[in-house]
């Protein structure tokens, strides 16, 4: 038999002066299993929870109701004060009577008969509750990182910094990501790999980081401080323990005509490669479609060879196979970062005809002292010097239509200002005209670099787009474009023509929110568990976001997202266990008819199935797929216990029975 | 301001001038660009303004090509050569003249000719 | 419920509300002593997709005349996609109520955020006036559930 | 065709493919055929029976009996793959214990139909082109086949087999149908006007649970009208309101699941129109989610186990036109 305690507060006057309590607790009082029914003056203050405590000890309590204000305010209290005396916290039950009754109504007897039925449908709801108990889960003190851009890099650095282990993966060869290929950085105008190259080397001497380049993500199990993942490290023929980074190897390689990926491919490398001088780890890597000996398909005859009779160290090995490594981890941070879009939709830009229009990225290569020119500006078709070079804004960024993305890349405007800084600031005999739709500039300083650029710079911004632009046959470039301020058409005659591209997300990115459970936007830019408090996180427990991949970020941005990310993991990983929610779902599984439709509308993927041997009514035993729910990833949400269609899901806290009763109370 | 005819010209057009970002690639790419008073980005702009009879004075409409480089370029999808066609339409209407002689028709078919552009010519030309 | 000529009909309602946004909400409409009639009486879940069509139909057979079910605004979710089930859901279990000849004003959806205070008090006030023209729920009753 | 499914059943039975046929065997009278298990050649050439009043749809019995050591074989018309397909989709049956070999269906006969036309002591019936030619006891009788067509026959949607592992015939193709008029009709009446429509059928209901146990979309291992938990257990309709709510939460249970098979209405003793009920879910789905046919496939998402961020709002069904 129950044994309820009423305790109803006046709230001072907040309540008292339109509900009349005691005509409440009396009401009260008299429903089924109530033992005992009191009010107090303020039932949150110590002497008001110590009633609570001393009534459940006294009238040894199987559960409490509060009639009070919202449980959002003192729930808590009144579960730990519940606790203290020895009841479970979860036996008690607010009834909101002051912020959904006293405080909205004037009328004291219709107030008062509302502040009866809320106590009585928390009395009725009481009645079904059950002890809960959070459970705890272990965490691994161990991070892992995607991506080894700055946002990766940064995150990975901040993450060992407090002392914990921290993997990163990254797909290509060496770390660094796009910032490596950037060449300055705005609106301070230095040098990108002079502050990111320290970064890459302090990672890669850092004893708690582990850096696997080369390597991908191929299965994530688990849950938040238990995850499972496994890393492909993909075959570079090249043993990383022995390579030195001497570049013999790459210097013997015959094969000189692969186009360098680092450089966008505006150069050559060879068939073995390290992909810039500064990179981490400085390890040779073989591309199997291009090294003689390996696109033959049997690396046992004897064709080249080259550059293991060059290397000191035998480090080179043909042989080699994709290595997998399953490693666990408490948190993972997705830093998987963004590329360019492709412009082959766009065929009046001429990027594909003309060698002349490039894409911003390949700029940044162009003007990059290791570039293909060697810091000097000349036009990939005739390495001449341009004199006129136009820069279209907003190429497939703003667009409705199925060609572009119809965000703002967010970052077009500022490198634009840059690049046309830059140029004018080293060649002034180099005219420079920046078409733009609107030039957008919030940021720290940010204004002010544009201005500089128009007003100390003389570039020309104008107020139009670029309709076509059409290479000439004396290789000059006819750029078409309309200026909206002087309301004519222009035509220039280009020596080059820039286009800032769109930037979308990493293609890796998709696969790996099916694989993670995390949440993806139409434009696949990670969804962050909310939009203004919780940017950083993903709504998947364990799962934090970093830089691009979240939404277009410049570097300072992504910097100090990868910082925050890093922080919230590492909150994470202080933990040697977490305390989950008990208020999850769970499965019957006698009722459960193993359909998946759980499965389906779970947010967090904390439900698994698997077949277990029972015993059916006719004594016969057979083999059913039955629902699980992982209380460590669950959140409570309930979901999944309208989409069960036999109800053999429900929800500790607030199950159907409960949720039932109190209709049936408000209803009565 | 006239609304009536602004909604005609939207209705026939069937395009939403609203979505246009002011980005002028329609103008940009505009082979008659020179030859026109209005230019297809104040096209679109007048029309959101409701500034229509001014647009049906104007030569410019008899001046686009209705080569649909506009359309095809645009990154909103606002398809301003539409709009400059139901302007052109408005115009018409009001004249009141029915440029279109039924017995003409089937010379003029030719089975790669898209059918816009045989209308298009008859309003244009055929006076 | 009996309707007495003299007084005015009073309807029952009950709402749905959400722990994180619709809650709030209403908590928010007291802490501004934004007045809504005590016809309304809320039920707190943690989503609204945690609202089964039962205890939508529950609340109809034991006498409620009118239901409504708040939740955060389409994309607001706390749980990210709960309030998108509970959109078909809901859309689809009206449809049918609507089918079978049961008024339509009875049932709602509203989206009310935490900081919706004033939207939820006027909701609620809309949706009270609303069913009160509609007079008692005849159509979807439990008779043997009415008052004596 | 009898014929050729008799003689695949015993060559599949003899080769070993399956251990188990199920299949239809006639019932009290020439009309009510009913689902049978056959183990042999000589119980199939006993009893078996497929003509034009075998309705039933046996997917549902495979819930349980695919889970029995060996293959089974199931005869099925284009309409039962879909319900096949679907159970195979939510786990329900073991795909791999079923040999599954299509059969085609040119619409199957109501004798409740032939009667109203006071035709008695049907013995058999013999199609010929558009007239049906009835033997009875009391002689030949004879009247035009579609006027006793049943009706889930009537607004066939598909003659499409969506899976087999063999065909006996040709197979058809997914093909318009009507049958949604009635529920367009039902949508354009007024509120009032539907509340009595409904009233005066679902008053008709005895809570007999046919059509729940016929549904091959109820498979429930604990229904939740036999769980005295579920708050809605109950046995009889003891007032207007048990009806209901008894079909408006099967109707609910079964959303975007059903495949519009058709056999709640047939089963159903009091000849409720149920099946519109789930027509007009379909209706609501295909309208509001874009096209969905459950059991079409066995990967695609439930529309109400998924979700779009543009669906439109709940409030859509206030602004439509009649109230």
């Amino acid at each position: 038999m129950q044994r309820i305690g009423v305790f109803v507060c006046h709230c001072g006057t907040n309540i008292a002066a339109t509900v009349d309590v005691k005509a409440v607790a009396e009401a009260l009082s008299h429903e089924p299993g109530v033992v005992i029914s009191q009010e107090y003056q303020y039932m949150c203050s110590e002497a008001g929870q110590n009633l609570v405590k001393d009534a459940i000890k006294e009238y040894g309590l199987t559960g409490v109701v509060v009639c009070s204000c919202s449980p959002r305010m003192h729930e808590n209290t009144f579960r730990k004060a519940a606790s203290s005396a020895g009841l479970n916290p979860y036996l008690v039950e607010i009834a909101n009577i002051r912020e959904q009754c006293s405080w909205i109504h004037k009328d004291i007897a219709t107030a008062t008969e509302k502040a009866v039925i809320l106590g009585k449908a928390a009395i009725a709801k009481v009645h079904l509750n059950t002890p809960l108990t959070a459970g705890e889960s272990p965490v691994a003190k161990r991070a892992l990182v995607i991506g080894g851009g700055i946002a990766g890099i940064q995150t990975a650095l901040d993450i060992a910094e407090a002392g914990f282990e921290v993997d990163i993966v990254e797909k290509e060869a060496t770390i660094g990501g796009k910032m490596a290929q950037i060449d300055k950085t705005f609106p301070t105008l230095d040098c990108a790999a002079c502050i990111l190259t320290p970064k890459m080397v302090e990672a890669s001497q850092n004893e708690k980081i582990t850096i696997h380049s080369y390597s991908e993500v191929s299965a994530v199990k688990g849950f938040v401080g238990n995850f499972t993942a496994t890393i492909k490290k993909k075959k570079r023929f090249v043993d990383e323990t022995k390579c030195t980074g001497c570049g013999l190897c790459t210097e013997a390689c015959p094969m000189k005509k692969v186009p360098n990926a680092f450089n966008l491919g505006l150069d050559n490398r060879s068939a073995i490669y390290i992909p810039f001088a500064q990179a981490v780890p400085k390890v040779a890597t073989i591309d199997p479609n291009y090294c003689l000996k390996l696109r033959k398909g049997d690396v046992n005859d004897k064709v080249c060879g080259k550059c293991a009779e060059a290397c000191t160290v035998g480090a080179i090995n043909y042989h080699q196979q994709d290595e997998y490594i399953e490693q666990k981890y408490g948190a993972i941070v997705v830093a998987t970062g963004f590329n360019p879009i492709k412009l082959d939709k766009y065929d009046e830009f001429a990027y594909n005809q003309c060698p002349d229009v490039v894409t911003s990225l390949e700029l940044e290569r162009l003007m990059n002292a290791a570039g293909p020119n060697g810091g000097t500006l000349l036009r990939p078709s005739d390495k001449t010097h341009p004199h006129k070079i136009v820069f279209v804004q907003c190429v497939g960024s703003r667009c409705d239509d199925s060609k572009g993305k119809p965000y703002c890349s967010k970052i077009c405007c500022m490198y634009t200002a840059k690049h046309a800084m830059l140029i004018r600031e080293k060649y002034p005999d180099t005219e420079v005209y920046v078409f733009y739709i609107d030039v957008r500039t919030p940021g720290k300083n940010f204004d002010e670099f544009y201005r500089r650029a128009v007003e100390q710079y003389n570039v020309h911004y104008i107020k139009g787009m670029v309709g076509k632009v059409t290479p000439k046959a004396d290789g000059t470039i006819d750029v078409q474009a309309s200026d909206l301020l002087s309301n004519e058409q222009l035509h220039i005659d280009a020596d080059m023509v820039v286009l800032a591209t769109a930037i979308e997300p990493d293609k890796t990115a998709r696969p790996l929110a099916t694989m993670l459970t995390t949440q993806m936007d139409t434009n696949d830019f990670f969804t962050e568990a909310h939009a203004k408090l919780r940017p950083v996180e993903s709504a998947t427990a364990g799962i934090f976001l970093s830089g691009a991949c979240q939404g277009p970020k410049d570097i300072p941005e992504t910097v100090a997202q990868a910082s925050a990310a890093a922080s919230k993991a590492i909150g994470l990983l202080v933990k040697d266990s977490i305390t989950c929610n008990p208020c999850v779902a769970h499965s019957n599984e006698l009722m459960c008819n193993g359909c998946s439709a759980c499965e389906k509308v779970c947010p967090y993927g904390a439900i698994t199935y698997q077949d277990k041997e029972f015993r059916m009514p006719d004594r016969t035993t057979a083999i059913r797929r039955v629902a699980g729910v992982n209380p460590a990833v669950c959140q409570g949400c309930g979901a999944c216990t309208v989409a069960c269609p036999s109800g053999a899901m429900d929800l500790n806290g607030f199950s159907n029975s409960q949720i039932m009763a109190e209709v049936d109370a408000i209803c009565k | 301001m006239n609304n009536n005819l602004k909604e005609q010209v939207i209705r026939s057009s069937g395009v939403n001038v609203l979505k246009c970002m002011r980005c002028g690639k329609c103008s940009g790419t505009c082979p008659s660009y020179d030859e026109m008073e209005y230019h297809p980005h104040q096209f679109v702009y007048m029309v959101e303004k409701g500034d229509i009879e001014t647009l049906m004075k104007s030569e410019s409409i008899y001046k686009c090509l209705t080569c649909f480089a506009c359309v095809e370029r645009c990154p909103r999808n606002v398809e301003p050569a539409k709009v400059v066609e139901a302007v052109r339409l408005a115009a018409i209407r009001k004249q009141g003249n029915n440029h279109l002689i039924a017995d003409n028709i089937p010379e003029m078919l030719d089975e790669d000719l898209p059918q816009q552009a045989i209308v298009t010519a008859f309003r244009k030309y055929t006076k | 419920m009996q309707v007495n000529e003299n007084k005015e009909f009073q309807p029952l309602i009950v709402a749905f509300c959400c722990n994180w946004c619709s809650y709030a909400g209403a908590d928010l409409s007291g802490t501004n002593r934004l007045n809504y009639p005590t016809n309304v009486k809320i039920i707190r879940v943690p989503c609204s997709c945690r609202v089964n069509p039962m205890f939508i139909l529950r609340a109809f057979q034991k006498g409620a005349d009118g239901v409504i079910l708040c939740g955060c605004h389409p994309g607001d979710c706390h749980y990210t996609s709960g309030n998108y089930f509970t959109r078909r859901r809901m859309t689809l279990l009206f449809s049918m109520l609507d089918f079978l000849g049961i008024e339509r004003d009875r049932t709602r959806v509203e989206w009310v955020s935490a900081a919706e205070g004033a939207k939820f008090a006027a909701t609620m006030n809309e949706f009270t006036e609303a069913v009160k023209k509609l007079g008692p729920n005849r159509r979807l009753e439990d008779l043997r559930c009415r008052k004596q | 065709m009898q014929e050729a499914i008799i003689s695949k059943a015993k060559q599949l039975l003899a080769d070993g493919t399956v251990n188990r046929v199920i299949g239809w065997k006639k019932g009290e009278f020439a009309y009510d055929i009913t689902p049978a298990i056959f183990e042999s050649a000589e119980e199939i050439d006993a009893d078996f029976v497929y003509d034009d009043f075998t309705s039933a749809n046996v997917s549902k019995y495979l819930v349980k009996e695919s889970k029995k050591e060996g293959k089974i074989l199931a005869f099925l018309k284009p309409c039962d793959t879909y319900s096949l397909n679907q159970l195979t989709k939510e786990h329900r049956v073991n795909r791999e214990n079923i040999y599954v070999v299509g059969i085609p269906s040119d619409g199957k006969l109501d004798a409740e139909k032939i009667k109203a036309k006071g035709i008695t002591g049907i013995t058999g019936v013999e199609k010929d082109g558009d007239t049906l030619k009835i033997n009875t006891i009391y002689g030949e009788e004879t009247m035009p086949v579609a006027e006793a067509m049943s009706n889930k026959c009537l607004s066939c949607k598909s003659r499409k087999h969506v899976t087999y592992d063999e065909l006996i015939g040709e197979d058809g193709e997914v093909i318009t149908s009507d049958r949604f008029d009635m529920v367009e009709k039902l949508e354009n009446m007024t509120s009032q006007e539907r509340y009595d429509f409904w009233r005066n059928e679902l008053s008709k209901c005895i809570r007999c649970n046919a059509c729940r146990n016929v549904c091959p979309a109820c498979t429930c291992e604990n229904c939740v009208f036999n769980n005295p938990d579920s708050g809605v257990e109950n046995k009889a309709a003891a007032d207007s309101f048990e009806e209901n709510m008894f079909h408006i939460i099967r109707a609910f249970h079964v959303a975007g699941r059903c495949t519009d098979c058709g056999e709640c209405s047939r089963v159903c003793p009091q000849n409720i129109p149920l099946h519109l009920l789930n027509r007009k879910f379909i209706k609501d789905i295909n309208s509001l989610y874009g096209e969905y046919q459950a059991g079409a496939d066995t990967t695609s998402k439930a529309p109400l186990n998924d979700y779009t961020q543009d669906d439109c709002e709940a409030s859509i069904v206030h602004e439509r036109g009649v109230e």
